[in-house]
């Protein structure tokens, strides 16, 4: 036994010795960028230290130079527009999937549609959507939702596509209706997938919606790192895509989370 | 280290236990001093109910896993990493996907490093006596699962191991297709005597094909009982004497709900 | 009873030849609609007939001296060059962060700081260091390539069957060949997963960062639509951009079918 | 046997696949209450026969009749405990027994009670708002078992639900089975490939030939429960089935 606690013993100094190593890549990684701009190598006219990009992040609270807008200011309007966005394109496509894998009529009248909308990168559609729309907050909230639509679609449609004969055997057996077999059976079979689609979805639209900024807005962070290169203030820049990360990486997180209390069922 | 041994005996396992901890369970205790041996050429049967304790003992009888107590020898020499005088046919076989039958089946020789030729020649050999001649080319997920098994078996063969462990083969096939593959591996052994380490939970496939069968318990697995079959072969599943064994040794086993 | 058996034999063929019929109605209706709009607003919704128009005079009088077909090519080379760098840098380090703990320790950590950020929102940075020539574009475009290649030859070798690598083992595999002989060969098909997505990726980022800065490309013909107003040129660019893209993807499964034969989930598609 | 209290009437079931003719002029009766089982060789339509019988797939021709009138899952209590693990892997233990009931809009007090009792009867209490997949694979079986009676069905039918499970778990479920079919008087049908289990578990055997499957004939089992497999007669019996099934 007491062989055995060493052996535990063994392996947490291991994942130890991998954190110490790590956060040392990390720290040394900011040091050699920091000393090259200390030390001339690098000009700050195109990359700004990391400690200078902290001081930004601390006045950009209340300052609004370079783009005209606090901080704050840019994430709200960048996450007004991305979640308008992806959640309409949750509301629409998921349930649509669905309904295309569970009924073939309907797969056989929308699939064509959905097939030539669907290898058409989101990004392309940006200057239609302007000359339609306009620049406001529909116009970038409907660039996002292509984006967030097509995954949403695909995943649920391959979920309910992959129920389990089976079940769907065991339900139809009890002698439930068609309907009933797909709301009983196929969606929450189908869930998993689901989520897995609405996880990439967000990704895009989080990624188009930093495209659709720097092409057409007034406000937002992608707006910001495009006047940060205007005015030539690479710390803006920094700020902006560090923020845009970080930001993107807590919503990953959030969804986790909610996907792991949806679907807990899971055997994985 | 070195153990005595009596003679005819190939392998000793002494005193075994293996333990696992994980985070937030509670320590699982799955094998619990175990000691045994094998004998030169025999047909050994290791029999117990569930899923607790037996791949984990063989994974420490074949050197891929290291026991938390005891050892075990083979001729006497203390095993401690794989050993290629012991051939394994896993459970859930783990043929490589992307290997066709024939790459699968002479990987052993391909890893010690002997040439094409000689590789193949072994290989092809093998691959006609568990029967699957003409699918050489194939990818295992073109093979149904009695054939996958038989793929699985000739690749231990074919690394010409001394001792030849096999993880309850037959788990997931079919009734019938089970049958079939328990009259092929007695034909296998008969054909190409080894010393047999067969690992199952079903009875009646111990009786069938064992000379000896080890009885373990329910979790964690400890010797609960030994027993010699001296059944003359082919045996027959309706024999009395069969029948009457098969009760004997049902009674004595636990239950694994 | 018998009577509904035979019934539903009857049945079945019109409802089959009624399934077949569908698809033409949906396209045909998208064509209505656009008839319908182009008639209300041409100058927002032109025609298809003058789509048709404006892609034939795309060739007779070229964009920036470019028809089509240059601009097509523009685009595509980015790509290819991006994705042949990504191919080759993600894959090693892929492998090897997935491999050994001590690289993942090292430049795993740094690689996940990095990857939330969306390949685009590098592009006014790069514009910064590197003006607006060929490399910075393609740079772009590699940086939108390299993330999902990495992240899945990541996921594949960690994702490698622990009972492939015992079955190695049992026949006293070295380390090198566990890592040769099974890791790799067993994570292709999430590899080709991954520059599958690496070529959709990197076929938007291209767009995106010709649409910033360029003067050649597809990403350049839609905003130069947009700039002169002239729709019937960013409906051509968009359906060169579709049909494109879609082309891609039927070319990279297809080569991920020739080189992994075994896969099955493909075949059964 | 006399005629007095048919339950079930299948009459001149036959089905073809295209060309392939695979069920040929079954004909048969199960009284109410009774336990029958089907035997047959690997590959006698043994899946199709059951498609039919749960009214998956229309026959060719033929029908199959639950007190007197033309089967039909909506208006007769049909279960079927496949042989593949068929529990709801979303659902938890208890939502798995409720799920039945709820399709025949069955009031809730009533699914209550029935489901209490199931769950007392197979010992479940403790898993009751576990997951499938936290269960072991017997366990997840005898859900799907419970499931089946929970429907107090007027036929129920069983693929090989233990085909996986080494012998002294299958006694133990088997005799389980009967059990509970001996609480709820259900009539059961119970299809396998094992000639061993059939003796153990039915009242009658139909063996089954190969493509275009027949009923080769019919076997009465008359033992005592609980039933002996070392017992000369069972064995006898046992020999017998066999002997019949090896004919062709």
């Amino acid at each position: 036994m007491n062989n055995n606690n060493l052996l535990k013993k063994g392996r947490r100094m291991g994942d130890l010795k991998y954190m110490i190593l790590s956060v040392i890549s990390v720290l040394t990684f900011l040091l050699i960028w920091q000393l090259l701009v200390i030390f001339g190598v690098l000009s700050t006219r195109t990359i700004a230290a990391p400690t200078q990009v902290l001081v930004t992040f601390f006045e950009k609270f209340y300052s609004t130079a370079p783009d005209g807008a606090t901080i704050f200011t840019n994430i709200a309007v960048s996450l007004k527009v991305s979640l308008t966005g992806f959640f309409s394109a949750i509301i629409i496509g998921t349930p649509l999937g669905m309904l295309m894998g569970w009924y073939k009529p309907l797969d056989r009248f929308i699939r064509p549609l959905f097939e030539i909308i669907r290898p058409i990168p989101p990004i392309a559609w940006i200057p239609l959507t302007i000359l339609w729309v306009g620049i406001g907050l529909g116009a970038k909230a409907m660039i996002i939702f292509f984006s967030a639509f097509v995954p949403c679609v695909i995943n649920s449609y391959t979920g309910i596509k992959l129920t389990s004969q089976v079940h769907v055997s065991v339900a139809k057996t009890f002698g439930a209706s068609n309907f009933k077999i797909f709301r009983t059976v196929g969606v929450p079979s189908s869930m998993p997938m689901a989520f897995a689609g609405i996880r990439i979805a967000l990704g895009n639209s989080w990624g188009t919606l930093v495209a659709a900024e720097l092409l057409a807005a007034n406000a937002g962070l992608g707006y910001m790192i495009m006047m940060g290169r205007q005015f030539v203030r690479p710390d803006v820049i920094i700020l902006g895509m560090l923020t845009i990360g970080i930001l993107g990486f807590i919503f990953t997180w959030i969804f986790t989370k909610i996907e792991n209390v949806v679907v807990r069922w899971r055997t994985l | 280290m070195s153990m005595e041994q009596k003679a005819g005996t190939r392998l000793i396992v002494k005193d075994v236990s293996k333990t696992f901890y994980q985070k937030k369970i509670e320590p699982h205790h799955v094998v619990d001093k175990v000691s045994l041996e094998v004998k030169d050429n025999e047909f050994l049967v290791l029999l117990g109910p569930g899923h607790c304790g037996k791949t984990v003992l063989l994974n420490i009888v074949s050197g891929l896993m290291p026991p938390d107590e005891g050892s075990v020898y083979l001729d006497g020499e203390k095993i401690t990493k794989p050993n290629p005088k012991i051939g394994m046919v896993f459970q859930k076989l783990g043929l490589m996907p992307w290997k066709t039958v024939i790459e699968n089946v002479e990987i052993g020789p391909k890893l010690s490093g002997i040439n094409v030729k000689t590789r193949r020649e072994r290989a092809e050999y093998f691959i006609d006596l568990v029967g699957l001649k003409g699918f050489e080319n194939s990818y295992p997920h073109q093979l149904s699962g009695g054939m996958k098994q038989r793929v699985g078996i000739a690749r231990a063969y074919t690394n010409d191991p001394e001792i030849l462990i096999m993880d309850e083969p037959f788990g997931q096939l079919d009734a019938q297709t089970r049958y079939n593959m328990q009259n092929e591996i007695s034909r296998i052994s008969e054909h190409e005597k080894r010393t047999i380490i067969f690992v199952t939970n079903n009875i009646e496939e111990a009786l069938y094909l064992g000379d000896r069968i080890i009885l373990f318990t329910e979790c964690p697995a400890r010797v609960k009982e030994i027993y010699d079959i001296d059944l003359k072969r082919p045996r027959d599943m309706i024999d009395p004497e069969f029948l009457r064994l098969r009760k004997m040794i049902s009674n004595n086993t636990d239950l694994a709900l | 009873m018998k009577k509904t058996a035979a019934y539903d034999q009857k049945r079945r063929p019109i409802k089959k030849i009624l399934n077949s019929l569908l698809p033409f109605v949906s396209i045909t209706c998208l064509f209505l609609l656009w008839f319908y709009a182009s008639n209300i607003n041409p100058d927002l919704v032109p025609s298809p007939a003058s789509t048709w128009e404006r892609l034939i005079q795309l060739f007779v009088k070229p964009v920036n001296k470019m028809n089509l077909f240059g601009h097509v090519w523009a685009s595509l080379q980015r790509v290819f060059i991006a994705l042949a760098c990504a191919t080759v840098l993600g894959v090693t380090v892929g492998v090897m962060i997935g491999w050994s703990k001590t690289f993942k320790a090292i430049f795993g950590t740094l690689f996940e700081l990095i990857r939330p950020i969306p390949p685009i929102a590098w592009l006014p940075i790069i514009i910064m260091w590197f003006g607006i020539g060929e490399f910075p574009k393609i740079l772009i475009v590699f940086i939108g390539t390299f993330m999902p290649i990495v992240v899945n030859t990541y996921t594949g070798i960690r994702l490698v069957m622990p009972l492939h690598l015992d079955v190695a083992r049992m026949f006293n595999a070295s380390n090198r060949q566990l890592l040769f002989e099974v890791a790799i060969p067993s994570a292709l098909p999430p590899i080709f997963a991954g520059i599958r997505n690496a070529t959709s990726s990197g076929w938007m980022t291209v767009l995106a960062a010709e649409m910033i800065a360029s003067k050649a490309g597809l990403g350049f013909l839609i905003t130069r639509g947009m700039d002169y107003f002239d729709v019937p040129l960013i409906l051509v660019g968009m359906l060169a951009i579709g049909i494109v893209g879609a082309l891609l993807a039927i070319i990279t499964e297809f080569i991920e079918r020739l080189l992994c034969p075994w896969n099955k989930k493909l075949e059964q598609d | 046997m006399p005629n007095d209290d048919v339950k079930i009437k299948v009459r001149n079931l036959t089905k073809y696949f295209g060309d392939l003719h695979v069920l040929d002029n079954i004909s048969f009766d199960v009284k109410k209450g009774e336990f029958l089982c089907v035997v047959g060789p690997t590959g006698c339509g043994k899946t199709t026969f059951l498609n039919l019988l749960t009214k998956l797939i229309p026959p060719t021709s033929g029908e199959l009749y639950i007190n007197d009138e033309p089967a039909d899952p909506k208006i007769h209590n049909i279960s079927f405990a496949f042989q593949e693990p068929s529990a709801f892997p979303w659902l938890t233990v208890e939502q798995n027994l409720e799920f039945g009931l709820k399709i025949k809009n069955i009031p809730k007090d009533v699914i209550k009670t029935r489901v209490e009792r199931i769950i007392k009867l197979l010992g479940l209490e403790q898993f009751r708002k576990s997951y499938p997949h936290q269960l072991s694979v017997s366990s997840e079986q005898r859900i799907i078992i419970g499931r089946s009676f929970a429907m107090y069905p007027d036929l129920l039918l069983m693929d090989e639900p233990y085909g996986q499970m080494d012998i002294k778990m299958r006694y133990y479920l088997e005799d389980e089975v009967i059990k509970l079919w001996k609480e709820f008087g259900s009539t059961v049908i119970f299809i396998t490939h094992n000639i061993e289990e059939a003796v153990y578990l039915a009242e009658r055997i139909l063996i089954l030939s190969n493509k275009p499957s027949t009923i080769k004939k019919e076997v009465v089992v008359d033992l005592p429960r609980p039933r002996d497999f070392t017992d000369p007669k069972f064995v006898e019996i046992r020999k017998y089935v066999t002997e019949l099934i090896k004919w062709w």
